[in-house]
């Protein structure tokens, strides 16, 4: 059986990494997970200087989902790169590394300084993190100024360039459709969605920051049908399916709907061994409907579907 | 280590209005702990509740394998735990870093004179805490004060009492001890110049109790509690800001740099 | 205790109604709510001529949601204001028609023929309905578009004029703007987020319709979101608030945020009687935090809140 | 009428692989309920699973006020259903429309033979329907075909003996009874002219029997499942595609309008 799938460049042994942010650098879960059965880690948002991050509290628990407002909290690029990428690097697995920045040239200079670290596979680039005002979502949620930083990230490193997509915008498909065209090896989608939840006691908002981004499985319906719109629009460039996945069945919905691979999120703070468990499941599910290749379920749930307005 | 496991529940009995204590059958838990760390508890199968609960270890006995938390019921997930009466339940711990045990190597003499300081629920880490210290032979040095809104809701004086330690009581109305904050007890105290303090309870309480000691020049401990997702450092949620030596404020992460931090670096 | 509110003209004794088609015309749950405790009845989507809806499955069940598909099935504006508005009218409650439409011309029509209709207290524009090519959402994610509709709405009834936004745009308080504008009366949102669930067994989307809304606890993060940013930017508008309301606490959450009034959706599948434990709720509330208006707390988790990054 | 109660959960226990019986202390639903319909059930507190779970009404004690449910655990909501076995049930019922019982007014003679047919889980609610028609007196002329998948799995054929009916079973892999699929002992019995067919079960079985009646002439009521929200009419979601006498087309809601319909108008 073959599960392992080529994301724009980056070639994971299976369709299984980790969502931005919710595994920290990989090295925390190390305790509860073999970090080398990964298809590929996905490390927290990278900014060129540290970043403190929002005030407390940082998150709330709503029904089936969670908000947070950690504000993109890292040790900086450099400190990325000098010690943290040496420990990763030595185990073999892909690493992706999520960006982010203020300015084109803030993406511009992470994605540089990362071009030839080892271990390194690849750039995520956040362009669709809620919870900081300057970059993030400003660059996300436009056409023109997504594909301006597709274009700085691309023109100066050789690394594949996955960009992340924001689900809070009105026509999703214009977005990949321009980043696409701005070089993007592989688009990954989806980031939270921005909300709030009240502290009906005490009169205010529960975040220290108000707004927050929604993850967990509430959003996962959202996400998946993010991933089938842009699938259908754009067939041929690989998708980084994201939103709610806790066992391999919901990772398999974002497949048959189109993604190549898979990342889970907030499922990792449920259970720890979220993603084995989806490797696992996914293998399991091929075998028993005998598939040989993952890449024959991906967007299979397209096949023969027209919508009954077409 | 800490360690992802399924814990029999070896019992579950309410000891007080809404607080619960449930026993699980964890040797490795019960090996590993230290008093002041957590366990991160699933509460349910579905996903609403969604996120783990943290809650202190509250008893450990290393011979048979048994450890305790105890807790109060104040949202589903709390109220989920409290139903279960049996059967197996989803953990991960020992988490965080607990309470500095002094030995006689860290501080010269191990027998340096030690409050406990708990306010409602927050005793329930440090029954564990007194177990240990009742382990070392100094008992006669520490003191227990226990506060709480009312003798009902007092939590686990007796028991601590049988440890063998002299404890202190204060509730909000009078109907146990000293009518009046537990902190009044504590202002008393530190007129003896204990050699350090541990404490756990609401914020309130331990935002006093940090000011106290600082005004008093006295060292200890506190307990904090923060909204947790991960329980292991990955997301970056549970922060507590806090500032070093020089006054410099940065966060810092109540499920691995804490539960527990010095007195003193907490800004409130 | 004063719990009245008046929505842009409709004048409600409390601010509970009900979400349009998840309460059908209120006499299916005349059996288990005393319609007449309501603030308002909102009534399902009504189009000019009667629609069969779309095939099924049309519903399915996501974590803390689900995703509906109905499209817009209705017995058409004729029925409803022959045979149905009687009915409804002789309970004295005020009835909020939503409407809905392929063209301009089709929401105006519906809105002439029950502008005079007994009973009838004002109308909903739902230009936000994921579930039918034409008209719904397509009017809803443009604000020309939707000041369009709103103007042609507004030309030719006298009735109080609710518009009702959609979540999956960009910019929701351009869209606000644009149709308070064109003298939208209200505002209400929100309508459901487009989503899609795959079964994996069948390799297939559950819903016949491909994509459906989904609603429920599930997003209640983002509607409450809504209310708050388009209250923050026009604060004398007033907000109808819906999306995930089960309880008294998630109402308060809507009105503290800046909802004039609630409605309560998804809910009403789960506890037939969530209106009326909202109603009481509300009022238990107002007692124990000692409020005597319920206008003091519109908006009020508002007051003195400032984003960390503004 | 239908009614929103807490119904006391008076006994659960399993049948067979993963089909339980609960039985539930509901007086009012007792009395008002008739075979077919339904109750919607909450399963939980929380908003995971949110939906109410329809499940018909097994059998009905209207005495002892005493109802029972028989479900088989295929999901979450059955999943926790499972686990109650004890405690208050959330419920709304009676629902729906159930089978017309045929009585001397309606059909000139109540003694017209009748067929009931059953297959899997679709067995649960003609037990009730067996009740009440021996409650007729015409027990002689009800013969009951039942299917599973083996032996292990056929449900109620005790049950419906013990009622004094006749009932010939039929099981995928021949445990039991005749080898093969029910609707051929369906095709055997049609020859024999019943003058009335109920059946339940799976959407194959019921679009095979339909087409059987069809083409035998014999008129019948089968009992569909489709998904539900509200259970009311309200949210016009369930909704099963039927054919009115002139052939047209259109959409009627299984919980209001069904779950029973006319054998002849469900288009399949
Ligand atoms: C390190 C640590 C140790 C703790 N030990 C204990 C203990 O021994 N006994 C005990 O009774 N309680 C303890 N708590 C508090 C306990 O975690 C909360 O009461 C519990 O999570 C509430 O969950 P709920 O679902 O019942 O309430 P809800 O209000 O429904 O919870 C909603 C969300 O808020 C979080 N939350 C709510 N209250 C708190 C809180 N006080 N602190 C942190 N997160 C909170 C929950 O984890 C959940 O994510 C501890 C908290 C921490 C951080
Ligand atoms: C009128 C009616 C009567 C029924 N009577 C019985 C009965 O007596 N015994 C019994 O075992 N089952 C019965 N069913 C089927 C039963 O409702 C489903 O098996 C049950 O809802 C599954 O819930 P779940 O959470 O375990 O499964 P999940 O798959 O987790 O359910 C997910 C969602 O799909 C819906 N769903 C899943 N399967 C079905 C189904 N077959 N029909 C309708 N909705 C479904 C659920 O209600 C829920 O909303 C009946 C269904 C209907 C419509
Ligand atoms: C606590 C937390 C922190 C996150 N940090 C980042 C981040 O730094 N960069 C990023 O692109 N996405 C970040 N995300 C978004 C996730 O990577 C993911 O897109 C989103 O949570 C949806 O997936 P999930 O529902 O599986 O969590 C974060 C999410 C959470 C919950
Ligand atoms: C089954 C169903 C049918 C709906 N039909 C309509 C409709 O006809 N017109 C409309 O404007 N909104 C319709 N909605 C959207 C609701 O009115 C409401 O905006 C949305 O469900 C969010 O609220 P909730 O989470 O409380 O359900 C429908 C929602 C559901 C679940
Ligand atoms: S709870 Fe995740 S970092 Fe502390
Ligand atoms: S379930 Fe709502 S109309 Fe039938």
């Amino acid at each position: 059986m073959n599960t392992s799938v080529d994301l724009g460049g980056i070639v994971m042994k299976n369709p299984v990494t980790t969502a931005s942010g919710t595994f920290g650098f990989g090295l925390e879960y190390q305790t509860y997970v073999d970090l080398q059965r990964l298809g590929a880690i996905t490390v927290k948002g990278t900014t060129l200087k540290p970043r403190q991050g929002n005030p407390p509290p940082r998150i709330a628990e709503t029904p089936s989902g969670m908000l947070n407002a950690i504000g993109l909290q890292n040790p900086g690029v450099e400190r990325v790169a000098e010690e943290i990428m040496p420990q990763l690097a030595a185990l073999g697995v892909p690493v992706i590394i999520n960006i982010a920045g203020d300015t084109l040239e803030d993406y511009a200079q992470v994605a540089r300084r990362l071009d030839g670290v080892t271990g390194v596979a690849g750039l995520e680039v956040n362009i669709s993190c809620p919870n900081v005002k300057k970059g993030g979502i400003q660059f996300g949620s436009n056409p023109v100024t997504a594909s301006e930083v597709t274009r700085a990230v691309k023109s100066v490193t050789g690394l594949p360039v996955i960009v992340k997509l924001s689900p809070n915008v009105t026509d999703l498909v214009a977005m990949a459709e321009a980043v696409a065209g701005a070089g993007a090896d592989a688009l990954s989608m989806i980031n939270t969605l921005v909300g709030i939840a009240i502290d009906v006691d005490r009169r205010r908002p529960v975040l220290g920051n108000i707004t927050g981004g929604l993850s967990g499985p509430a959003i996962r319906p959202v996400a998946v049908r993010a991933v089938w719109q842009v699938h259908r629009a754009l067939p041929l460039i690989p998708i980084l399916g994201m939103g709610g996945i806790m066992t391999a069945r919901d990772a398999l919905e974002f497949i048959l709907a189109g993604a190549t691979a898979v990342a889970v999120g907030t499922g990792n703070f449920v259970n720890p061994r979220a993603t084995l468990d989806v490797v696992d499941g996914i293998e399991q599910y091929m075998k028993e409907h005998g598939f040989n290749e993952i890449s024959e379920l991906v967007g299979l749930a397209q096949r023969d579907t027209t919508r009954s307005d077409e | 280590m800490s360690q992802l496991m399924m814990a029999e529940i070896t019992g579950c009995q309410e000891t007080g209005p809404g607080v619960w204590v449930t026993e699980l059958l964890a040797p490795s838990l019960a090996q590993a702990a230290v008093p002041g760390q957590f366990i991160h508890i699933r509460c349910g199968e579905d996903s609403d509740p969604l996120l783990r609960r943290p809650i202190s270890i509250h008893a450990v006995c290393r011979q048979s394998g048994l450890v305790k938390i105890m807790f109060q019921v104040v949202g589903k997930g709390t109220a989920w735990l409290a139903g279960r009466r049996d059967g197996w339940l989803d953990i991960m711990g020992p988490l965080g870093r607990g309470f500095t045990m002094l030995t006689a190597e860290k501080t010269g003499t191990a027998a340096v004179p030690r409050l406990v300081v708990g306010g409602g629920i927050g005793a329930a880490p440090l029954y564990f805490l007194l177990q240990e210290l009742a382990g070392t032979g100094y008992a006669e040095h520490v003191k227990v004060l226990l506060g709480a809104r009312n003798a009902e809701q007092l939590l686990i004086h007796n028991a601590v009492k049988l440890l063998g330690f002299s404890v202190s009581v204060a509730t909000d109305d009078g109907s146990a001890g000293y009518q009046g904050p537990v902190t009044d007890l504590l202002a008393e105290e530190l007129q003896c110049k204990p050699g350090y303090v541990y404490a756990c309870g609401p914020a309130p309480m331990l935002k006093t109790l940090c000011g106290m000691l600082h005004n008093a020049g006295v060292p200890g401990e506190v307990s904090v509690e923060e909204r947790m997702a991960c329980g292991v450092g990955a997301c970056l949620s549970c922060v507590c800001r806090v500032k070093d030596a020089g006054g410099l404020e940065t966060f810092r992460h109540a499920c691995v740099d804490g539960p527990v931090f010095a007195a003193g670096e907490v800004v409130w």
